[in-house]
């Protein structure tokens, strides 16, 4: 088995400012979550928000943060979207 | 069906054109423009951003709801990304409908849920600086 | 505001253009198409006939009353006389507001009114005869 | 006192094919309500249906059947508007 797998991340909006990156490539330990996921990634950018407030993607649809990733995926790290005053 | 993320300004006409057909006999449009004020300050201009690869399949999903709920909609959604001035257009829904009631009705979730779901996000240029607009909150720009 | 009964073909843009301002965030339109069919019949054409004297009054009466229940509304309106083939624009409200849950309440309204309150009469060229319509009811010409 | 006004009568759509006239010069009794004159074009045009349905306007404006006439008026006798279906 392989000790770690591969998932390319992108952030927008807001958390790609605070990130400081658009895209980068996470080496992750097998049957990760997409919230262990992020654990990762806010350890690397310390600016990043806590979850609460941000969604995640997986291969450009939501998940859950339970949702386990795999090699290969695209992770996506959302603000809230404009959404805007009815 | 047609499902647009564009730099370039969006043609409404072309929109509607895409969702009348014969038995059509109701078109509601809805357009988002760029106003001139937010939370009472003056805004100058905005820039949105998408998650393009993204936010066009959650059109069509959204698209494809509205043919749930009201099976003889047709739907035409568009959503412009970077610079925008006062007064451009930003977003358009479009949908036709035999009769009048479904096609507001069926615009009108169209955009509520566009509003929600598609990954666009609007950074507001103002008097009072700069910010990101999440949902209810602007999130100023650096924190 | 802009109250139009006219023979010639309605450009849509234009009636939004006219209620376009830079405090506005949201634009409604409603408009209504020559459909192909009617009461389960082939629609070849339509007429539509005005008391425009008293069309365009009534017209800016809905107006005002859209103003008073939604006083950030701008509207215009406009309702095509005439021949008029498949396909074709027959009626249009436009109502751009702030913010985009009364401009599609203002629009709806307004329409709604319209069809009610405003002498212009449909003359339906069908495969089953000429009707005139008059709300619910259809009667052959001559009766 | 006038033994009779003139009003300006107006027919539209339907009831305009069913009088077979579209504008028509009325003369009547002083006082005459809106109800009255539709009576008296009735006398005169035997196809026009009963009031129920028609509606009647006075100078540009909707107006109730006993509203009173004056001389000059422009009456407007209108079938139900064409609606649809909502």
């Amino acid at each position: 088995m392989a000790v770690a797998i591969a998932v390319r991340v992108r952030f927008f909006a807001r958390l790609r400012e605070l990130a400081g990156v658009e895209t980068e490539t996470l080496q992750i330990a097998p049957n990760s979550s997409l919230a262990d996921a992020y654990d990762a990634l806010r350890a690397r950018h310390s600016s990043l928000p806590a979850r609460d407030g941000v969604r995640g993607a997986v291969n450009q649809e939501f998940a859950g943060w339970s949702e386990r990733v795999s090699e290969g995926d695209e992770l996506a790290f959302i603000p809230p979207v404009s959404g805007g005053r009815r | 069906m047609r499902y647009d993320v564009t730099t370039a300004p969006i043609d409404v006409r072309e929109l509607e054109a895409a969702v009348v057909h014969p038995g059509a006999g109701a078109v509601c449009t809805f357009s988002g423009i760029v106003r001139d004020n937010s939370r009472g300050q003056t805004v100058t201009h905005l820039d949105y951003e998408a998650y393009a690869e993204m936010a066009v399949p959650q059109m069509r999903k959204i698209g494809q709801e509205i043919r749930d709920r009201w099976p003889e909609a047709r739907v035409a959604m568009a959503h412009r990304t970077g610079h925008l001035e006062i007064g451009e257009v930003s977003v358009v829904v479009a949908v036709s409908c035999p009769h009048r009631a479904e096609a507001f009705e069926a615009c009108r979730w169209g955009i509520d849920r566009l509003k929600e779901s598609v990954p666009i996000w609007k950074k507001e240029h103002a008097a009072d600086g700069t910010f990101w607009i999440e949902g209810e909150d602007a999130k100023p720009v650096g924190r």
